[in-house]
């Protein structure tokens, strides 16, 4: 914090990343994640003005205001950030966005557009901000909750929780992780990754509530998160015009055969180092498989935990122009017009 | 236009000939293939010149279920819909006796003869066509057989009312996008019945067409094809729907024009989702209207009620998007396949807390087609949601109608800022924010997403905020907000197309009324002033309401605020925003589900008048 | 009540004591645990006998964001909301400068004596407190001090101004449920700050609490609270909900009192289920309804406009069922913590098409409690959904309110019919249809899903039917439907809450408003009418309205519509359901999200009177 | 057809389970569904009255006026039905409810509903009569439409099709069946199974519309059902009070080892006997795979896919009285009220 500030391609230092002084509560993870945005943000030398911030309701859904400044951005309804954000890039394509739900937004109100922004593939980061509870209006259940998980207002919770994973994967996501806003050089890994993705990348991260769920007991505290996060790999991206800062991680201290590559499309490489699991990300089958047992033994695996090469994105399917349509000025000709008149005489 | 009644109230049962004045109704099954038969003879009547309309009666079905189809011609140019049918052709099995027994005095049936009938009535002329004979002599596949037997009551009309059988072949390859092969089998099947009615039936009711000019020049269109039209000559980019009867073919022709809006490279400059709901289509158009496209949807009732969350969104961060509610009969699911005026007022205030909203009213294609380029305009330039109300009546139903106008301008954008102004902005103003006033109009600047400066962006919120569009819980940033967006709507007035008034201040009756009325209107205007009744006329064309509205209702002794709806929504209006003495403002309302008629005007009109 | 004017524009310099008769406003940060203490204070002068009110501001955030909190007492027993406060707790750095500077003149700053301040005021009276100190001195462990720091006020304020310290730690107890241990940590170093302020202070201000006993019999509560509880009392069996500020401590308490509804069995005879998201809660009350249960749900704006296509549905399939609209300030998400009377218009006519909906309008817990019960009967006997619109300044803040009264009756369970009665009526009648009108008051006899009889079932739709709830697209069905549905809302006039008057024939000016601003209204009649300005009042205590409002307001010279909104609302429905003239009804509005005051109303109406 | 007119135990013929004709294009699918239930319910001595008949809308939602006369219905609003139903039957958790719903009115503006059905375990028969396309609004692409469907109007669909079976598993349904609407036997079979099942019974039905889409190659047509169609299992129904009277399938036919036997909880026996596949619907994982597999190989798999031991319903854990809500007809005492008001002064 208090070294000499350094500065990015872009000449901007980390400052120029920030947004407002966020409002959320001391503690609370959205927070880290905001800031893990902002470390990202500015190691990837990314251009604010080309990078929208959406997001739905809620206190995950407040954060955008807290990042990125400089980039323009949208706090939409609760639960329909998806079609909003599509909107968004169809009306330019040229721009990347980053959005941000919580998990009521996301599993409750916004399971339709959650599942169909997925399957239109619409190029964008999708993080849920996942903490088992209604932050902002003040501690009721959500979607991804627990069974058994007891909250000071609302008693035991009896439905069985939703995994937003699973349900990211079915739905034809093409990059899907799972990560812990106290684990910050995963989710900032992630994060970099996600940005290169050409497609919906889901990113759901546990992060914890600390003022409505955070009992160690919790599957979405802090303390449950720091004691039972189970990685299944280490990763490092490795993009084309980029070494990532942080140079703790080498890329020689991985071994030959331990270590899986996924090439991205724009030639970033993700290199993910094998830890307890012989897992590979890029098999549908090992994905449900490993989301099966992780739900049946309540194990917190995080990690990039499914890659398919990118289908076509929505701008592609639509064959929309280069120029982005927001900036195309014209109509077709008087000529058209009255061809297409007489047609009808 | 020579003022010549209509003959709805008297008996057609002297035999002078009655020509080209006249009313069909059509009964068939839905799904039989009706839909090309009526278009032929409507397209025929008006290829020989007689103006005309036709009007689907169809049921919320796809196969099977009673169809009506109603035609009119009329020499004199009314083409509202016409409350009796001297002709009907009965080809249904299920409504052939309330078919006949609906039948006018003086009227004729055309009916199967092997529909089972109930007894003959004898003040109407009866001509059965043997369906089945004809079909077994007609030259035609058998996996067609089906898809043409309607062809037959064609042919018998074309024999009966003298219709030109060069015309009708014509129309029928016209119906068929000019493909030969379809259009002769059709065609034998319509002379092979011609010629049989030519020997078989003999000719005894006065009613008959002769060719003349009343047509040229005109085009008939659906309504939904003119907004097509207009929003791809508006230069619309994104369309983000979800199918609901009877708007999807709005956007199903956006998509068979959608090839004129291509960039040299081939791709296209106009984008269209089907959205996974309505929320979502209202999601998507907001979200690209936020990111600088000019986009739309098109709903019906069900789905408006589905977007009221959105549209407060839209309303209240300011975003341009335009709505097209093709209304049909509500409320709830209620009767999609009938047509109403009956959104007026959910539109208007649509969304929970103070809101209110532009919206245009469409009377005809002309009109579906200069106000779809005119929304994506009006949208942009006051930063707003704007809505278009048009009806199941103009929306699915051919209109006679002039060839459009190329828009007279280039699009408007709006007050948009690239880098280059933004940077002029903040040194005349000190400052950009996204909601200052610096105008004095209620309407911002806005930069969009991707422009390259560092004080460009801004955060758009459906909370309240302040000028800077930072988030604000102050009463006074609040206040400031709201009567700005009040000054916005005043100013929105003058961008809305004009009302359209006729007045003589010789009279003292006042008709106020908007939309697919009109036709109705212009015919019962003729025909209380033959009765004696003489009358203004103000047509809506736009809310919020201009004050030449309230002038107009101040300079009458009586008004009537005509509409088709329940509960008479646009008098609720009035009696809203004008704060007047109202109290000889008279509402007649009707919301049956059809197309209104003059006959229901007028007798609306002479029942109060004569009280 | 004797009239004594409030002193909101006088200045206070005078040293003649004010004796329970100004405000607080108590400013410090959200999540800091000022509810307790500020808690503590209202209910410590309540328990002195000091007719109080206490009005939390708070923001839309967890923690960490400023907060207000304003407590009047009144010994005239006024309760509205006071435009000035006199005594201004400063314990916020962050809005300290600005809460100083709102101080009346004459007024007192009791402040956390670390807060940096601006440059003093020498027209008001300082008093710094010591919190860090304090608290170092507090026999309070660790974790707990930064939970009390915030009853060093209540101390200082005790002293100063003269409380009972019995009955602060009666308040106390009260406050943590009877618990002494809390009650007692807390009551130290309440009596620390109350000690050192005796030491230390040299009270300087007129004002001073005296018991007195001006609250016997009363209670403290919340409208949510009281909604909660005249629901269980209305025998609700259902509720289906999701979260919303400010509705949910409706659902919150349904829940603390759902012990009340056990059968002999220990089962619960209430169901409460958390929807996923607003449609799929109307989904499930409407469900309920339709399977004969008593159901609601409770939302606030945003909740209602997504509910706006199935509430269509339930106004046309006729399904009982309660929704309650805790109101905060619109359009879109607006400011969710701030109250407003915004929805009224949009509640009245939801959904697309011709609808109209029942809305009772409580101002108080006591109509709170008896309109949750009542609206259960309600929607039962009348078939159709209720609302409840309430706001956030009667559903979140504690208001005095006198003990609720047991419903006097029975529950009204409307006209279903079981298996015997429905045998009985198609004796009578024939046949049983579901929408038979055989009363002619346009309510039908329904029978319930598990009837066992043969003739029991039909099949409810938001699609048009005729009476025998069949599908139907005949015009006739549907304007039979319509009609009946127009003559069952004249009939429900007579089973919602009457509207109360205050009438005189000798004045000229009369009054209309509804809900919250009641306490307003009552202190700014006495007002003007000390300023000479007497007037009537009609307050509304239901939608739609009924024939007494007209009455009224043809009885008036002048006739002022005073509501917290921004477009005038309640203005707009009268006239658009009186077409009366009403050039003398004017709309005065506010809407600026927060509670109404007398102040404003009077300053208004003078301005109007004056002009 | 022409036999002598049978009655059930009820003492009600055939007829008696029918009520207004259809008018659904002759050859739907959505018919033989109807005509289905009609027989199951008539099979099973179905008192009418204590069963609901619940709909969205569609042309398949429409199908609940043509079946059950006597049943009461509610036909409610497209994409909606979930939420209705959970309503009437928390008004009456006696009742057995029969929806019926569409692919467009479940997979796409329903998906958030009918995802929360399922986990809320509302115990009800939920069908899907999925085409593929939206019949009523005349023809678009469903979201179950598969990747390439060409249709009369719409084109090409370039979106992948989401899988209901699988949407339905992941939500925690206890019984989840795929069938196809010209297998009259295997719906049979299931539906009977459905109605006697404690929790969410899923039944995919692919019911084809023979006017938008019944092209052969068309994954949703008749001719492809007919050609494709791979039972899992054959499925015999023992109920302990019931004897299925399609006597053609015998208990003895299956041999030892080739049959399953899933047991339910009202002690109604799901004899499966294996064909093709070595498959158990009792284990989550196997149907993961079987669908993963399906779906990769574009096959056409039908039967009982997954069972489990039903989880409590909603009536369970909310604890209701044992009378319907809907006949309780008091208010606590004034006692009760008099005390709560002491404790507010
Ligand atoms: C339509 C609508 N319904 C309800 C709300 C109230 N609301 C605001 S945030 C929220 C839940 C947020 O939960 P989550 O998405 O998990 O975010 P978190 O606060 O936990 O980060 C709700 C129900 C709303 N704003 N809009
Ligand atoms: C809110 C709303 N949007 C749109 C519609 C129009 N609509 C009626 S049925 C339907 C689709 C039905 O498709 P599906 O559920 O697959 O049923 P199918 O007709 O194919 O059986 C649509 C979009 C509607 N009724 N309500
Ligand atoms: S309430 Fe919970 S989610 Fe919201 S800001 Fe506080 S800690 Fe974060
Ligand atoms: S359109 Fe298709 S789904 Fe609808 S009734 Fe006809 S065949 Fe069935
Ligand atoms: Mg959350
Ligand atoms: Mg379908």
């Amino acid at each position: 914090m208090a070294r000499v500030e350094k500065t990015n391609k872009l000449g901007l230092v980390k400052d120029d990343y920030q947004a407002r002084p966020t409002t959320l509560c001391p503690g609370c993870g959205h927070n880290s994640i905001s800031n893990q945005i902002v470390q990202s943000a500015f190691d990837l030398n990314i251009a604010q003005h080309q990078l929208l911030k959406m997001s739905g309701i809620g206190c995950s859904s407040k954060s955008p205001a807290y990042f990125l400044g400089r980039s323009h951005g949208f706090n939409a309804l609760h639960g329909r950030m998806p079609s909003v954000v599509t909107g968004a890039l169809m009306a330019n394509h040229t721009l990347k966005a980053i959005a941000v739900s919580g998990d009521g937004d996301t599993g409750s109100i916004g399971m339709g557009q959650f599942k169909h922004v997925i399957r239109r593939n619409v190029p964008f980061v999708y993080i849920i901000e996942n903490n088992g509870v209604y932050g902002l209006t003040k501690g009721q259940f959500s979607a991804t909750a627990e069974e058994g998980l007891e909250l000071k207002h609302y008693g035991r919770n009896e439905m069985p929780p939703i995994d937003l994973v699973l349900e990211a994967i079915i739905s034809g996501a093409t990059f899907v992780a799972r990560s812990f806003s106290g684990d910050k050089k995963q989710v900032q890994a992630l994060l970099e990754a996600a940005i290169a993705h050409k497609g919906t990348a889901i990113l759901d991260i546990i992060s914890p509530c600390v003022t409505f769920n955070n009992a160690d007991t919790s599957h979405h505290s802090f303390p449950y998160g720091v004691k039972h996060e189970v990685p299944l790999h280490e990763i490092q991206i490795i993009a084309p015009d980029f070494v990532a800062p942080q140079d703790e991680i080498e890329v020689e201290t991985y071994e030959d055969g331990q270590t899986i590559e996924v090439s991205m499309h724009d030639g970033t490489s993700v290199l993910l180092k094998k830890l307890d699991k012989d897992y590979d990300p890029r098999s549908k089958a090992q994905a449900y498989a490993v989301l099966e047992e992780a739900q049946r033994e309540e194990l917190f695996l995080t990690g990039l935990i499914y890659y398919e090469e990118p289908r076509p994105t929505l701008p592609e399917l639509e064959q929309v122009a280069d120029t982005p349509l927001a900036l195309i000025n014209d109509r077709p000709s008087k000529d058209k017009l009255d061809d297409i008149m007489k047609s009808f005489k | 236009m020579a003022v010549n009644l209509p003959l709805e109230q008297e008996s057609a049962t002297d035999s002078k000939p009655i020509v080209n004045d006249f009313a069909f109704s059509v009964a068939t099954q839905n799904g039989s293939g009706s839909q090309t038969s009526n278009a032929v003879l409507v397209r025929s009547l008006f290829n020989m010149g007689i103006p005309v309309n036709g009007k689907n009666l169809f049921p919320s079905n796809i196969k099977g279920l009673p169809t009506w189809y109603t035609i009119r011609a009329s020499k004199d140019g009314y083409v509202a819909r016409r409350f009796t049918t001297e002709i009907v052709v009965a080809y249904n099995q299920d409504t052939v006796t309330e078919d006949i027994k609906n039948t006018p005095p003086g009227g004729v049936v055309i009916y199967r003869d092997d529909l089972k009938t109930p007894p003959e009535r004898d003040d109407i002329t009866y001509y059965p066509v043997p369906v089945r004979k004809l079909m077994k002599e007609a030259n035609v596949a058998r996996a067609f057989k089906a898809r043409v037997e309607n062809m037959t009551y064609v042919g018998v009309c074309a024999q009966l009312f003298d219709m030109d059988m060069d015309v009708v072949y014509q129309s029928l390859l016209d119906q068929f996008g000019g493909k030969e092969k379809p259009a002769q089998m059709n065609m034998d099947v319509i002379r092979l019945a011609y010629d049989w009615a030519a020997e078989n039936l003999i000719k005894s009711d006065p009613f008959r067409f002769e060719t003349m000019n009343g047509t040229a020049g005109k085009i008939l269109i659906t309504g939904n094809e003119a907004a097509a039209l207009g929003s791809v000559f508006g230069g619309v980019h994104f369309v983000a729907w979800y199918p609901i009867t009877p708007s999807t073919s709005v956007v199903d022709d956006i998509h068979k024009y959608r090839h004129l809006r291509k960039d040299d490279d081939g791709n296209y400059t106009l984008a269209i989702v089907q959205a996974e709901d309505e929320l979502a289509a209202a999601g998507m158009i907001i979200g690209a209207g936020f990111g600088g496209a000019r986009s739309m949807t098109a709903t019906s009732g069900p789905g408006l009620s589905l977007m009221s969350e959105f549209v407060g969104l839209a309303y209240f961060a300011e975003i341009p998007c335009v709505f097209w509610d093709i209304t049909r009969m509500g409320p709830s699911t209620g009767m999609p396949t009938r047509t109403s005026q009956g959104d007026l007022l959910f539109i208007h205030y649509l969304g929970h807390g103070d809101s209110h909203h532009i919206v245009l009213l469409p009377a005809s294609p002309e009109e579906a087609f200069e106000f779809a380029w005119r929304s994506l305009d009006i949208a942009e330039e006051m930063q707003t949601p704007v809505f278009v109300m048009s009806d199941l009546d103009l929306g699915m139903n051919n209109w006679m109608a002039d060839p459009f106008e190329y828009p007279s301008e280039p699009l408007k954008r709006g007050k948009v800022l690239d880098a280059e102004s933004l940077t002029k902005f903040i040194k005349n103003h000190g400052k950009w924010g996204r909601y200052m006033d610096v105008d004095n109009d209620g309407v911002g600047y806005r930069t969009l997403p991707g422009t390259d400066h560092p004080n460009a962006a801004y955060f758009a919120r459906g909370t309240g905020h302040n000028e800077m569009a930072v988030y604000s819980e102050r009463s006074e940033d609040w206040l400031a907000n709201m009567n700005r967006l009040r000054l916005k709507m005043e100013t929105a007035k003058q961008h809305l197309p004009q009302n359209i008034e006729d007045y003589d201040a010789n009279k003292s009756i006042g008709l106020i009324s908007f939309g697919t009325n009109e036709p109705a209107m212009v015919e019962a205007r003729d025909w209380l002033k033959n009765n004696g009744i003489e009358s203004n006329y103000l047509r809506v064309r736009a809310l919020p309401l201009s004050k030449d509205v309230f002038d107009f209702i101040n300079k009458h002794k009586t008004i009537y605020v005509i509409e088709n709806n329940f509960d008479g929504q646009l008098d609720q209006i009035i009696h809203m925003e004008c704060k007047d003495n109202l109290t000889h403002v008279k509402s007649l309302t009707l919301g049956d589900g059809l197309p209104m008629t003059a006959r229901w005007i007028v007798e609306s009109i002479e029942e109060q008048e004569t009280k």
